[in-house]
C-alpha cells in the first residue's frame, strides 16, 4: 500500500503537466485572446455577462454614457500599443518558452497576476471562496442529510406509498431547472411584487460587522436561504435514488440476517451494518465532494443573486481569456483535486479491506 | 424471438411492476409519435391535390409556380396566396383577395364554372406548424395560448407546441445516442480498470485526470470554429467530454466485486476475463450505473441547454428544450413557456426514472412480487 | 411449559406467481436444558423452519402458524419484542458461516457489538470475553485474530466466530443451523462439550439441526426428521434410531457412506504434482498496511496425485486445506512447483491456464459465495459448457437437467436464483458445475458438509462411478472421515500449514504416526459418541 | 507664424461660437436655486473591484469618475462647447495648434493641496502611458506638454492632427494629484478612493455590491458658475445586481429610486407593480435627443458575392423591421434611415445646393441615385405578417438582375453555378430572435442564410480579420463628426486589421466627403458636409439599418423635482446632476411605507 500511495504521488507531478500541457495547447488554437478582449473594449464592446445577466435588449437604442472617448475608440489602437500589451502579457515570446516559464513559476508558487485586475491569482481565488463555501457547503450538508436517511427509508419501504410519493417530490424537484426555480423564489420571496422576505443578493448585510454573533448568523442565513434552496432542489434526486438501489441490494444479504439475529435495532442494522457494504461509492465520494464544496461554482445561481463566486469567476476568465487565470485556478485546483484523487481511492480500501489496487491477472 | 427462461421471469418482474411497465409504454408512444414529427406539426401540408394531381410537399420540393404562383422557391403552403392557389386550382384572382376566396370556396359559394377553376385541397396535419414557423398572429410575442397554439408562442412566435414535440425528439434522440455511447465507453473503461487493476488502472485514471481538467468549451469552441455547428459535431463532444463520468463508479464496484467468491469460481471455470466482467460482475456492480442513467440522460438535456444557454449549443432555430427554459427565464410574463419546459422535462424524466427503476427490479434476484 | 412451541408452521415462497410451500404445517417444542434435533433430507425446510422462529426471513416469504417463546408469540411479533429477544434470549448459528459475517467489520467488532448490545459490556471488558469467547471455540491465537476480517479466516474460523457470537450472550435457547460442518473432529468435540457444558449450566434449550447422526446421537434428547416441509417422525432419540418408523428414517438411518474407493488402474499417469508448496499471507496493520508478519497457510506441501486417484486431505480447520488446493488450481498465488500433466503450469499465463481449466475444477467450500448471485442455476451450471465448447451437439439444457439430477436437484428449479436454494441444494449445484465439465482433476473443499446422509451417500457414489468411467482424479478435503475414507486411495494430513503425515488412506486410518493425526482420525472409528 | 491671432478665453467650442459670455451665471437649464439634500439611488450590472476608472486593470465602479475635475468642463446646451473649471481662462491661436491654460488660484485638491501645472501635465502622461488604451488614441497627436509655471500649462498639438478637437479633449482629461501618485502605482486597480478634487467623495464602498459618494461641502468649485444648480444630491449610490431580474425586482422593493429601462420587454409587461399602482414609482418616457448610434447588419464588402449593391439591397429588404418592431419590441423603436439618426446631421430628401456642391466633383465615383432621388430610405414592410410577398418579390428581381437565379431546389446560384450563401455572425445571445425570422425571410428569398452564433472573442475574432459576411456592429456617432470617420469608413482603414471599417468601405467619395468633415470651419459646413456623406453612404447599401429608441423610459421614486418639465436637455436627463431632492415627498413616500 505503501508503495501505492508513493506511486501515485509520484504520478500527480507528470498528470499535472499534462493536464497543463493540454490545456496550454487547446488555448493556443482558441480564436481570440486577451487582446481582442481588450480592442473590443476600447471600441465599446464585449460585456461577458450579457448572455447570462438577461436584459441585454437588442434594441439598445441609446447607450447609456457616450463619451468623448467611445467615439475615439473607432479611430482603431496604435499598433506599438498592441505590441507592448502582448509584451507585457508575455506574448511576444514562443508558445514553449511561455509555457516553461509558467511551470516554472508555479512551481515556486508564483500564480501571477489577472490581465485584467490588479490581484493575485491566490487572492481572486480567496475573494470568491466565501460565496462558493456558502453555496456548497450547504447544499452538500442539506442534499446529504436529506437524501441518504431518505433513501435508506425508501428501500425498507420499497414499492410503498411512501416510497412512491416521496419519488414524485424529489422527481419533480429535480425537473425543474435550477435557474427557473431561483428566478421564481427570488421574484415571489425577494422581490417588490410578493412577499418580501428574504434579501436579493449577497451573503450578509451591509452592517454585519456591527451585527452580535448571534445576529451575524442569523443575518447569514437568513441571506443564503434563498441561493441555498435553489442550487440544493436538485441534487436529492440523483443521491436519494442512488442510497436506495444499493440498499435494496444489500439490505436482503445473508449478514444483514446475521445482524438482526443478534437483536440489533433496524436503524444500527441499516446504518452499523449495510451503510459501509451499500455505501462504497458514495462514501468514497465523500473527498470529492469535499473539493466540490470549496471550489464547486454555480454561475447562474450566483448571478441571480448577485453572489460574486468561482462560478463567476471561471466563465468570466475562460471568456475573456485571462489566461492567468485560468492556468492558476487550474493548476491550483489541479494539484488539489489529484491529491483528493488519491484520497479517494485509500477510502474505497477503508470502508472495503478487501479492495486493493494490485494487477490481477484474469 | 423466444426469450430465455431467465429473460422471461425478468420481463414478468419488470412488467409486474405497474410503474415502470406503464412508463415504458408512454414513453414509446411519445417518442413515437415524435419520431413522426413531421406528419404531426409542420408548415407543409401532408397531402396536395392541384389540378388534378397529388404532392407530397413533406417529403418533396415544389416551387411555388407548381401551384400556379410566381416564387421558384418552395412554396409558403401557410400564405393565403398559395393556399387559395391549391384550392382554386391557379386562378389569378388568388392575388386580390386570397382570403375571401378561400373562403368562398370552401363554402361553396364560389361559382364552379369559372374559367380555369379546379377544385383543389390540402391535408394538413394537426398542427399547421413546424418548429421554425413564425406564427401569424398580431401582438408581441410571446403570445399566451389560444386555439391557434395551444400553448402559446414562444418569444420569436414559434408555436411552442411544435417546438416541444420537435424539440422533444432532438432532445431524447441526442440524449440516447450520447447516453449510450458514453455508458459503453465508459462503462467498459471503467470495468477494465477495477478488473485489471494495477499499472493499467494506473495510467489509464491519469489519462481520465487530464482529460477531466481539459475545458470543454474551449474544446467545442475550437471544433465549432473548424468544423461549423451541427448536432453530430456536438454528440461527438459531449461523448468525448461524458464518458468519464460513469468510469469512477464503475470501477469502484469492480475493485470491489473482483474479491469475491464467484469471481474467483467463474475463474477456476476457465471463463474468459471479458466474460467474467460483463456476465458476472457487470450485472451486479450495476445499481450505481443503472441509477445515474436516467440523470445521465437528462443531465445530457441540461448539458444542451446550458450550452444553448452560453450559445455553444446547437443553432438557435433548432427545436432545443434547454432554449425553451431560456426563454421561459427571460419571460417571467409568459408562464407558458415555464410551464411546459418544467411539466415536458418532469415527464420525460420520471419516466425514464420509474423505466430504469423497473429494469433494475427486473435484474434483481432477491425481488419478488406478491 | 416448552420454551419453544412452534405449531402448524407453514412458510411458503412466491415466484414467478407460483407457490411454493417450504414448510407445510411443522410443530415442535423446545424445552429448557433440552436438546431437539432437526435432521432430515437437505431441502426439506430446516433451515427456514429454524429462521422463522424469530421472523428472520423477511417479506419474501409468508409464513403462517405460531410460534411462541416463553408463552410470547412470535410471529408478527412487534420489532421490539423481536429486537429483545434475538440474540439475548434465542440466538442463531447460521448454516453459512462464510456469508453470514459482514464482510466489512472485524470479528473483534462483530463479536463485541452484541454483547454491547444486550449486556452493555464494553471496551476492555468486551475484548477480554471476546478472547475467552474465541479461546473456548478453539481459535488458536486469538489475540492476533481480532483484527482478522471474515475474508482472511478459513471456512472453520468463520463457523466459530459464528458461534462464538451466538453464545455471547448465553441465550436461554440456541437455534443451530450445521454448526460444526466445517470444524474437524476434534474440535467438533470441543465445541460440543461448550454446548453440553453450558446447556448444563445455564439450562439453555438446544435446538440442533445437522446431518450427522453420530452427533445427534451423541447429544439430542429427542429428534425430529423432516422430509419435504413436514416432520415424518419425531420421539426420544434413542427411540427413533433404535426403532424408526417411517421409511425416511429408516432409510436415512441405513444410509452411510461406506465401500472402498475403486483401486486405481495399474500404471496410470501422475496428474497433478506440487512440489515444496508454499503460499503465506502477509499480516498488514495500520492504514498504510505494512507487513509485520505472515500467517504460513500453506508451508511446505508436496503431493502427487494420478489419474483415477482420490488423495484425501484432512487436518485441523486452519491448518491449510482450502489454501493448497486454491494454490493448486492456480487460484491463489504460491511458491514452489506444480506440475500438471506433466508440466509445469507455474508460470503459464493465465490465457494458457483459461484453455486448461476444463481439465481441472474445484467444488468450493463455500458454495453461496462462489455462486454469481444474479445468474439462474441452468446459467451457472451451463457456464462451463459454453466456455468450453464440450460435447458439441448436445442440448445444453438437457445435459444441465442430467446432472442436475445426478446430484440430487430438481431440474425444475433450474430458473432459480441462488439465494432461493437450501445450503445443500446450493452445494450440489457447485458440485454439477464442476462435473458436468468432465474435467481430470476435481478438486472437492467439503463437498457433502451440507448434505444428509442420502444424499451423500449418492453424491459419492456418484464421484467413484466417474473416477471409475473417466478415470478422474480427486483431491477431496473433508472433516468428515467416513466421507473421506470411502473415497481416498491416499491421504495427508494437514495442520498449521504442513503437511504432517502422508501416505495410503488404508494405513493412515489403520495406523496413524503422529498424536495429531491420531487424535484427528480417532473420533470416526466409533461409530457414536 | 507669430503675427497670428492668438484668442483668450473662458471657454472654447469646436468651431468657436460660445452660448455663454464669460461671466455667465449658471447654465440655462439649471435651477440656481435648487435645494442641496437627499439621496439619489440607481442601480448597474454586474460588479467592480476597482475605484479607478482610468486604467485597463479592474472593473471600476460607476460614476467613479466623479473624483476629479479637469480643466474644462462641457454643457448640456452645446454640443461641442466647454468652459473653464479648474482652467480659469485659456489662449489658442487661431489655427489651434497648441493651448496655454491658466489655472485658478483657487482649485485645490480634496487635502487642500493646489491644483498646479505639473498635476495636469502628470496627469496627461500617465494617462498617455498608463492609462485605458483610448487615451492612447486620443492623445497621440499631442506633441508635447509643458508647464510654464505652476499655474500655466501648454499643451502643443501636431498640425496634422485634429485641431479643431484637441483643445477640448485635453481640457476634458481628469486632473490627478502628482504628489499623490509619487508613491502608488497609477496603474494598479485598487479600493482606495483616489485623492481628486471633484464635487464627490467616497461615503462607504461595498465591493461587488454597492458604492457611495457623498457631497463634499468643501468642495472649492461649489459655486462656480459651470456648477451652479448641480451635484444637488448628498449622496450618490450605485447599486449593483449580476442579473437584470433582480435588479427589476429589487426596484420594485425599493432598494434604489431611479431605474432607467433598457429592456423593451420589461418596458412593456413589467412596470405595474403595486409601487406604480399606489403611485409610489412615476412612470415616464421622456426624449433623447441624442444621436441615435448607428447599429445595423453591415455587409463585408470585401467578399465578392457582395461586389453588386442589387444584392445587397435585396437582402436588407427581406429584413421586416416593422413586423419584428410589433412582434419582438412591442413597438417601442422605430427604424434607423440613416446613420446619423436623431440628428440634424441626417440627410432627407433631395441634396441641397450647398451638399450638391460637395457631392459634384465626386459624381464619378458616387451612385447616381444620390443626385436624382431623395436620401435612402428602407421601404416599409408588412408588420402583420413576417413574410411580406411584395417586398420579397421586389428583392427577388433584384438578385435575378444581379444574376442570381433560383435553382431547382429552391437556392439562388449565379452563371457559375456558386450558391448565393451567406453567414451571418452574432454573439449577443438577445439578437437571436431577431436574427431568426430575418433568416426565414431570406432563405424564402432563395438565399441560403446561415445564423452563426459565436462566443464575443470569436465575434472580435473574426471581425478582426474580416473573415465574416454579416455581422451585427453599432457605433456611437459624435455630434461633431470628425477624423474618426476615417476608421469607420476610410478607405485606408478597410483593409488594417482590426479597425472599425468592418464593412470595408473603399471609396474615394467618401474619403473626400470625411476630408470635408475634419476641414469644416463652421457647423454649417459641418452639417452640410456629413450630410453629404449620409446620403452617398445610404445609396451604396453597405448595411442593413437596425432601429433606434428615441427616449429614455425611466421610473423613480417620486421624491425628486427637476428643473425641466417634459422637454429635458437634448442631451441628458441629467438626473444625477440637475435633479434635486423634495423632502416633502419623500417624508409622504416614507409614511406611506414605500421606503424603508
Ligand atoms: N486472505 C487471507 N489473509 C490472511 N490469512 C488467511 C487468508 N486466507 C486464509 N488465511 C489463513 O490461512 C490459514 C489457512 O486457511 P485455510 O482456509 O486454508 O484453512 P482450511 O484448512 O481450509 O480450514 P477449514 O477447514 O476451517 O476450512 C488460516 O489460519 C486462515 O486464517
Ligand atoms: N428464498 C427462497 N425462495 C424460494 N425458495 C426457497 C427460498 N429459500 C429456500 N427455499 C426453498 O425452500 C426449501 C427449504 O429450504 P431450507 O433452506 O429450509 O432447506 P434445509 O432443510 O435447510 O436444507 P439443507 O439441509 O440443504 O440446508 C428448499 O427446497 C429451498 O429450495
Ligand atoms: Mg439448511
Ligand atoms: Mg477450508
Amino acid at each position: 500500500m505503501g508503495a501505492y500511495i508513493l506511486r501515485r504521488l509520484l504520478l500527480v507531478i507528470p498528470t499535472l503537466i499534462g493536464i497543463m500541457v493540454i490545456n496550454f495547447a487547446l488555448v493556443q488554437f482558441v480564436p481570440g485572446g486577451p487582446i481582442e478582449q481588450i480592442i473590443a473594449q476600447v471600441q465599446g464592446q464585449g460585456d461577458v455577462f450579457e448572455g447570462i445577466a438577461g436584459g441585454g435588449d437588442a434594441g439598445g437604442g441609446s447607450a447609456a454614457v457616450t463619451s468623448e472617448s467611445e467615439y475615439a475608440g473607432a479611430r482603431g489602437l496604435p499598433p506599438e500599443f498592441i505590441a507592448q500589451l502582448e509584451k507585457e502579457f508575455g506574448f511576444d515570446k514562443p508558445p514553449l518558452q511561455r509555457f516553461f516559464n509558467m511551470l516554472w513559476n508555479y512551481m515556486r508558487l508564483d500564480f501571477g497576476q489577472s490581465y485584467f485586475r490588479s490581484i493575485s491569482v491566490i487572492d481572486l481565488v480567496l475573494e470568491k471562496m466565501p460565496v462558493s463555501i456558502t453555496l456548497g457547503l450547504w447544499s452538500t450538508v442539506i442534499a446529504y442529510a436529506i437524501s441518504i436517511p431518505l433513501g435508506i427509508r425508501k428501500a425498507v419501504q420499497d414499492g410503498g406509498r411512501f416510497d412512491t410519493w416521496t419519488s414524485a417530490v424529489i422527481i419533480v424537484a429535480y425537473a425543474i431547472p435550477g435557474f427557473l426555480f431561483a428566478i421564481l423564489l427570488l421574484v415571489l420571496f425577494a422581490g417588490g411584487s410578493y412577499w418580501q422576505i428574504f434579501p436579493l443578493r449577497g451573503l450578509t448585510s451591509d452592517n454585519w460587522a456591527e451585527l452580535s454573533l448571534v445576529g451575524k448568523v442569523v443575518d447569514y442565513f437568513w441571506h443564503i436561504a434563498l441561493p441555498v434552496l435553489a442550487s440544493t432542489i436538485a441534487a436529492f434526486a440523483t443521491l436519494t435514488l442512488l442510497t436506495k438501489n444499493s440498499f435494496l441490494d444489500e439490505i436482503k444479504k445473508h449478514y444483514v440476517m446475521t445482524a438482526r439475529a443478534k437483536g440489533l435495532s433496524e436503524n444500527r442494522v441499516l446504518y452499523g451494518h449495510v451503510f459501509r457494504n451499500a455505501m462504497l461509492i458514495v462514501i468514497a465520494g465523500f473527498p470529492a465532494v469535499f473539493i466540490g464544496v470549496f471550489f464547486g461554482g454555480s454561475l447562474i445561481i450566483e448571478t441571480i443573486f448577485s453572489l460574486d463566486g468561482l462560478g463567476r469567476l471561471g466563465f468570466e476568465a475562460a471568456v475573456a481569456r485571462d489566461y492567468p487565470v485560468i492556468f492558476g485556478t487550474l493548476f491550483i485546483f489541479g494539484i488539489i483535486g489529484l491529491v483528493v484523487g488519491i484520497l479517494s481511492d485509500l477510502m474505497y480500501v477503508f470502508v472495503d479491506p478487501r479492495i486493493d489496487f494490485e494487477k490481477r491477472e484474469g | 424471438m423466444a426469450l430465455s427462461p431467465l429473460n422471461q421471469r425478468r420481463w414478468n418482474n419488470f412488467k409486474r411492476n405497474r410503474r415502470a411497465f406503464w412508463s415504458l409504454i408512454l414513453f414509446a408512444i411519445l417518442f413515437g409519435l415524435s419520431l413522426c414529427a413531421e406528419f404531426i406539426a409542420n408548415d407543409k401540408p401532408i397531402l396536395v391535390k392541384y389540378r388534378g394531381e397529388f404532392y407530397a410537399p413533406i417529403v418533396r420540393f415544389y416551387p411555388e409556380t407548381a401551384f400556379g404562383g410566381d416564387f421558384q422557391t418552395e412554396a409558403p403552403y401557410r400564405d393565403p396566396e398559395v393556399q387559395c392557389l391549391i384550392m382554386s386550382g391557379g386562378l389569378e384572382d388568388c392575388w386580390d383577395d386570397p382570403e375571401g376566396m378561400v373562403a368562398a370556396i370552401s363554402d361553396g359559394r364560389f361559382d364552379q364554372g369559372t374559367d380555369g377553376f379546379e377544385r383543389g385541397w390540402a391535408l394538413w396535419p394537426p398542427i399547421p406548424y413546424s418548429y421554425r414557423t413564425t406564427v401569424d398572429r398580431p401582438g408581441a410575442a410571446p403570445l399566451p395560448p389560444n386555439d391557434m397554439n395551444w400553448l402559446g408562442t414562444d418569444d420569436t412566435k414559434r408555436d411552442v407546441l411544435a417546438r416541444v414535440i420537435y424539440g422533444f425528439r432532438l432532445s431524447i434522440l441526442f440524449t440516447l445516442i450520447v447516453t449510450t455511447l458514453a455508458s459503453v465507453v465508459g462503462i467498459t473503461a471503467g470495468a477494465l480498470q477495477g478488473y485489471f487493476g494495477g499499472w493499467l488502472d494506473l495510467i489509464f485514471q491519469r489519462v481520465i485526470e487530464i482529460w477531466g481538467a481539459t475545458p470543454s468549451l474551449y474544446v467545442i469552441i475550437i471544433l465549432f470554429a473548424i468544423l461549423g455547428r451541427g448536432f453530430w459535431l456536438l454528440v461527438f463532444i459531449i461523448v468525448l467530454f461524458g464518458w468519464t463520468a460513469l468510469v469512477g463508479v464503475v470501477r469502484a464496484e469492480f475493485l470491489r466485486a473482483r474479491n469475491l467468491e464467484y469471481v474467483r469460481a467463474a475463474k477456476a471455470l476457465g471463463v474468459s476475463n471479458r466474460v467474467i466482467m460483463f456476465r458476472h460482475m457487470l450485472p451486479n456492480a450495476m445499481v450505481a450505473t443503472l441509477t445515474m442513467l436516467p440523470f445521465i440522460v437528462t443531465g445530457t438535456i441540461s448539458t444542451l441547454a446550458g450550452l444553448d444557454f452560453l450559445g455553444f449549443g446547437l443553432p438557435s432555430s433548432a427545436p432545443s428544450l434547454g432554449e425553451l427554459t431560456l426563454q421561459a427565464k427571460q419571460n417571467l410574463q409568459a408562464p407558458w413557456l415555464a410551464f411546459t419546459a418544467f411539466t415536458v422535462f418532469a415527464v420525460m424524466l420520471s419516466l425514464l426514472v420509474f423505466i430504469f427503476e423497473g429494469v433494475r427490479d427486473a435484474f434483481d434476484p432477491r425481488k419478488t412480487f406478491q | 411449559m416448552s420454551i419453544l412451541e412452534v405449531k402448524d408452521l407453514t412458510v411458503a415462497f412466491r415466484q414467478d406467481g407460483k407457490t411454493n410451500m417450504a414448510v407445510k404445517g411443522v410443530s415442535f417444542s423446545v424445552d429448557r436444558g433440552e436438546t431437539v434435533a432437526l435432521v432430515g433430507e437437505s431441502g426439506s425446510g430446516k433451515s427456514v423452519t429454524a429462521l422463522s422462529t424469530v421472523s428472520l426471513l423477511g417479506d419474501v416469504a409468508q409464513v403462517g402458524g405460531s410460534v411462541s417463546y416463553d408463552g410470547q408469540e412470535m410471529i408478527d411479533a412487534p420489532d421490539r419484542l423481536l429486537r429483545k429477544v434475538r440474540g439475548n434470549d434465542i440466538s442463531f448459528i447460521f448454516q453459512e458461516p462464510m456469508t453470514s459475517l459482514n464482510p466489512l467489520h472485524t470479528i473483534e467488532r462483530q463479536l463485541t457489538e452484541s454483547l454491547a448490545l444486550h449486556q452493555s459490556v464494553v471496551g476492555h471488558e468486551a475484548r477480554t470475553r471476546v478472547l475467552e469467547l474465541l479461546q473456548k471455540v478453539g481459535i488458536r491465537d486469538a489475540e492476533s485474530r481480532l483484527g482478522a476480517y471474515p475474508h482472511q479466516l478459513s471456512g472453520g474460523q468463520r463457523q466459530r466466530v459464528m458461534i462464538a457470537m451466538a453464545l455471547s450472550n448465553k441465550p436461554d435457547i440456541l437455534i443451530a443451523d450445521e454448526p460444526t460442518t466445517a470444524l474437524d473432529v476434534t474440535i467438533q468435540a470441543q465445541i460440543l462439550e461448550l454446548l453440553a457444558e453450558l446447556k448444563r449450566s445455564e439450562d439453555m434449550g438446544l435446538l440442533f439441526i445437522t446431518h450427522d447422526l453420530s452427533i445427534v446421537r451423541r447429544i439430542a434428547d429427542r429428534v425430529c426428521v423432516m422430509k419435504d416441509g413436514e416432520i415424518v417422525e419425531t420421539g426420544p432419540t434413542a427411540a427413533i434410531f433404535e426403532n424408526p418408523q417411517h421409511p425416511y428414517t429408516q432409510k436415512l438411518l441405513s444410509a452411510q457412506p461406506s465401500g472402498q474407493p475403486i483401486a486405481v488402474p495399474a500404471g496410470a499417469k501422475e496428474l497433478v504434482k506440487t512440489d515444496s508448496l508454499r503460499v503465506w499471507f502477509p499480516i498488514q496493520q495500520g492504514f498504510f498496511k505494512k507487513v509485520v508478519g505472515h500467517v504460513k497457510a500453506v508451508n511446505d506441501a508436496t503431493i502427487s496425485v494420478r489419474e483415477g486417484e482420490t488423495l484425501g486431505i484432512v487436518g485441523e480447520s486452519g491448518s491449510g486445506k482450502t489454501t493448497l488446493a486454491l494454490a493448486i488450481m492456480r487460484l491463489i498465488g504460491s511458491e514452489g512447483g506444480i506440475t500438471f500433466d506433466g508440466s509445469d503450469v507455474r508460470g503459464w499465463s493465465t490465457k494458457r491456464l483459461r484453455a486448461l481449466r476444463k481439465e481441472m475444477q474445484i467444488v468450493f467450500q463455500d458454495p453461496f459465495g462462489s455462486l454469481s448471485p444474479r445468474m439462474t442455476c441452468e446459467q451457472i451450471i451451463a457456464e462451463g459448457l459454453s466456455v468450453h465448447g464440450v460435447e458439441p451437439g448436445r442440448n445444453r439444457r438437457d445435459m444441465v437437467a442430467e446432472v442436475m439430477q445426478e446430484v440430487g436437484l430438481d431440474p425444475a428449479m433450474m430458473h432459480r436464483y441462488p439465494h432461493e436454494f437450501s445450503g445443500g441444494q446450493r452445494q450440489r449445484i457447485a458440485i454439477a458445475r464442476a462435473m458436468i465439465l468432465r474435467p481430470r482433476l476435481v478438486v472437492l473443499d467439503e463437498p457433502t458438509s451440507a448434505l444428509d446422509m442420502t444424499v451423500q451417500v449418492q453424491i459419492v457414489d456418484l464421484l467413484r462411478h466417474l473416477q471409475d468411467k473417466y478415470g478422474l482424479a480427486y483431491l477431496f478435503i473433508s472433516h468428515d472421515l467416513n466421507v473421506v475414507r470411502a473415497m481416498s486411495h491416499k491421504m495427508i494430513v494437514m495442520k498449521q500449514g504442513d503437511v504432517v503425515e502422508a501416505g495410503s488412506a488404508q494405513d493412515l486410518f489403520d495406523n496413524p504416526q503422529t498424536d495429531y493425526a491420531r487424535s484427528l482420525l480417532a473420533a470416526t472409528l466409533e461409530p457414536s459418541g | 507664424r507669430a503675427e497670428e491671432k492668438i484668442i483668450h478665453s473662458h471657454g472654447i467650442s469646436a468651431f468657436g461660437d460660445l452660448k455663454y459670455e464669460a461671466d455667465f451665471a449658471h447654465f440655462d437649464y439649471v435651477n440656481p436655486d435648487a435645494p442641496k439634500g437627499g439621496e439619489f439611488s440607481t442601480w448597474t450590472s454586474g460588479t467592480f473591484d476597482s475605484l479607478s476608472p482610468y486604467i485597463l486593470k479592474g472593473n471600476a465602479a460607476a460614476m467613479s469618475s466623479v473624483f476629479f475635475d479637469s480643466l474644462l468642463t462641457g454643457n448640456l446646451d452645446e454640443p461641442d462647447a466647454a468652459y473653464g473649471l479648474v482652467a480659469e481662462s485659456l489662449d489658442y491661436p487661431e489655427s489651434r495648434e497648441w493651448v496655454v491654460f491658466h489655472l485658478r488660484p483657487e482649485a485645490v485638491f480634496s487635502d487642500g493641496s493646489r491644483i498646479t501645472a505639473q498635476d495636469v501635465m502628470f496627469s496627461f502622461n500617465v494617462l498617455r502611458d498608463k492609462g485605458v488604451p483610448v487615451y492612447k488614441v486620443l492623445l497621440k497627436d499631442v506633441q508635447s506638454v509643458e508647464a510654464l509655471d505652476s499655474a500655466t500649462v501648454k499643451f502643443t498639438f501636431d498640425p496634422d492632427g485634429p485641431l479643431r478637437e484637441m483643445i477640448m479633449t485635453v481640457g476634458g482629461l481628469p486632473i490627478f494629484s502628482a504628489a499623490y501618485y509619487a508613491d502608488r502605482d497609477f496603474s494598479e486597480s485598487s479600493l482606495e478612493p483616489p485623492l481628486g478634487s471633484g464635487p464627490y467623495e467616497l461615503l462607504s464602498v461595498d465591493p461587488g455590491r454597492s458604492v457611495k459618494y457623498k457631497r463634499r461641502d468643501d468642495y472649492w468649485a461649489k459655486d462656480l458658475n459651470v456648477n451652479v444648480g448641480q451635484n444637488n444630491f448628498d449622496v450618490l449610490t450605485v447599486e449593483y445586481y449580476a442579473d437584470y431580474t433582480s435588479a427589476f425586482e429589487a426596484f420594485k422593493g425599493g432598494a434604489y429610486s431611479y431605474r432607467e429601462e433598457f429592456l423593451s420587454l420589461l418596458w412593456a409587461t413589467g412596470y405595474d407593480f403595486p409601487a406604480i399602482d399606489k403611485g409610489w414609482v412615476k412612470v415616464e418616457t421622456l426624449p433623447d435627443g441624442r444621436p441615435a448610434g448607428t447599429q445595423g447588419w453591415w455587409f463585408n464588402l470585401r467578399r465578392p458575392i457582395f461586389a453588386d449593391p442589387k444584392v445587397r439591397q435585396a437582402i436588407s429588404m427581406a429584413f421586416n423591421f416593422e413586423w419584428s418592431n410589433e412582434s419582438l419590441f412591442y413597438g417601442l423603436y422605430e427604424r434607423t434611415d440613416s446613420f446619423w439618426e436623431n440628428s440634424d446631421l441626417q440627410a432627407d430628401g433631395l441634396p441641397s445646393e450647398a451638399e450638391l456642391a460637395l457631392l459634384e466633383p465626386l459624381r464619378a465615383f458616387v451612385p447616381q441615385s444620390v443626385f436624382t432621388e431623395p436620401a435612402f430610405v428602407p421601404e416599409v414592410s408588412n408588420p402583420a405578417k413576417v413574410a411580406d410577398r411584395k417586398m420579397l418579390r421586389q428583392a427577388g428581381k433584384l438578385l435575378e438582375e444581379a444574376g442570381w437565379t433560383v435553382g431547382d431546389d429552391g437556392i439562388r446560384v449565379n452563371a457559375k453555378g456558386e450558391k448565393l450563401t451567406i453567414e451571418m455572425l452574432n454573439d449577443s445571445p438577445s439578437f437571436e430572435r431577431i436574427f431568426n425570422p430575418y433568416v426565414e425571410n431570406l432563405k424564402r428569398l432563395g438565399v441560403e442564410a446561415i445564423y452563426n452564433r459565436v462566443d464575443n472573442a470569436q465575434l472580435q475574432e473574426r471581425e478582426k480579420k474580416f473573415e465574416f459576411d454579416i455581422t451585427v456592429r453599432r457605433y456611437s456617432m459624435s455630434q461633431t463628426p470628425g477624423i474618426e470617420l476615417r476608421g469607420i469608413f476610410g478607405s485606408d482603414a478597410a483593409d488594417a486589421e482590426g479597425s472599425s471599417n468592418i464593412a470595408g468601405v473603399k471609396n474615394e467619395a467618401v474619403d473626400a466627403l470625411i476630408t470635408a468633415i475634419e476641414n469644416a470651419k463652421s457647423r454649417e459646413d459641418l452639417t452640410t458636409a456629413v450630410k453629404a456623406l449620409d446620403r452617398v453612404l445610404r445609396a451604396m447599401h453597405i448595411w442593413v439599418p437596425q432601429w433606434f429608441k428615441a427616449s429614455h423610459n425611466i421610473a423613480y421614486f417620486d421624491m425628486y423635482d427637476r428643473p425641466y418639465g417634459d422637454t429635458p436637455p437634448k442631451t441628458s436627463l441629467g438626473e444625477m446632476g440637475l435633479w434635486w431632492f423634495n423632502p416633502d415627498k419623500y417624508q409622504a413616500l416614507k409614511d406611506a411605507g414605500a421606503i424603508r
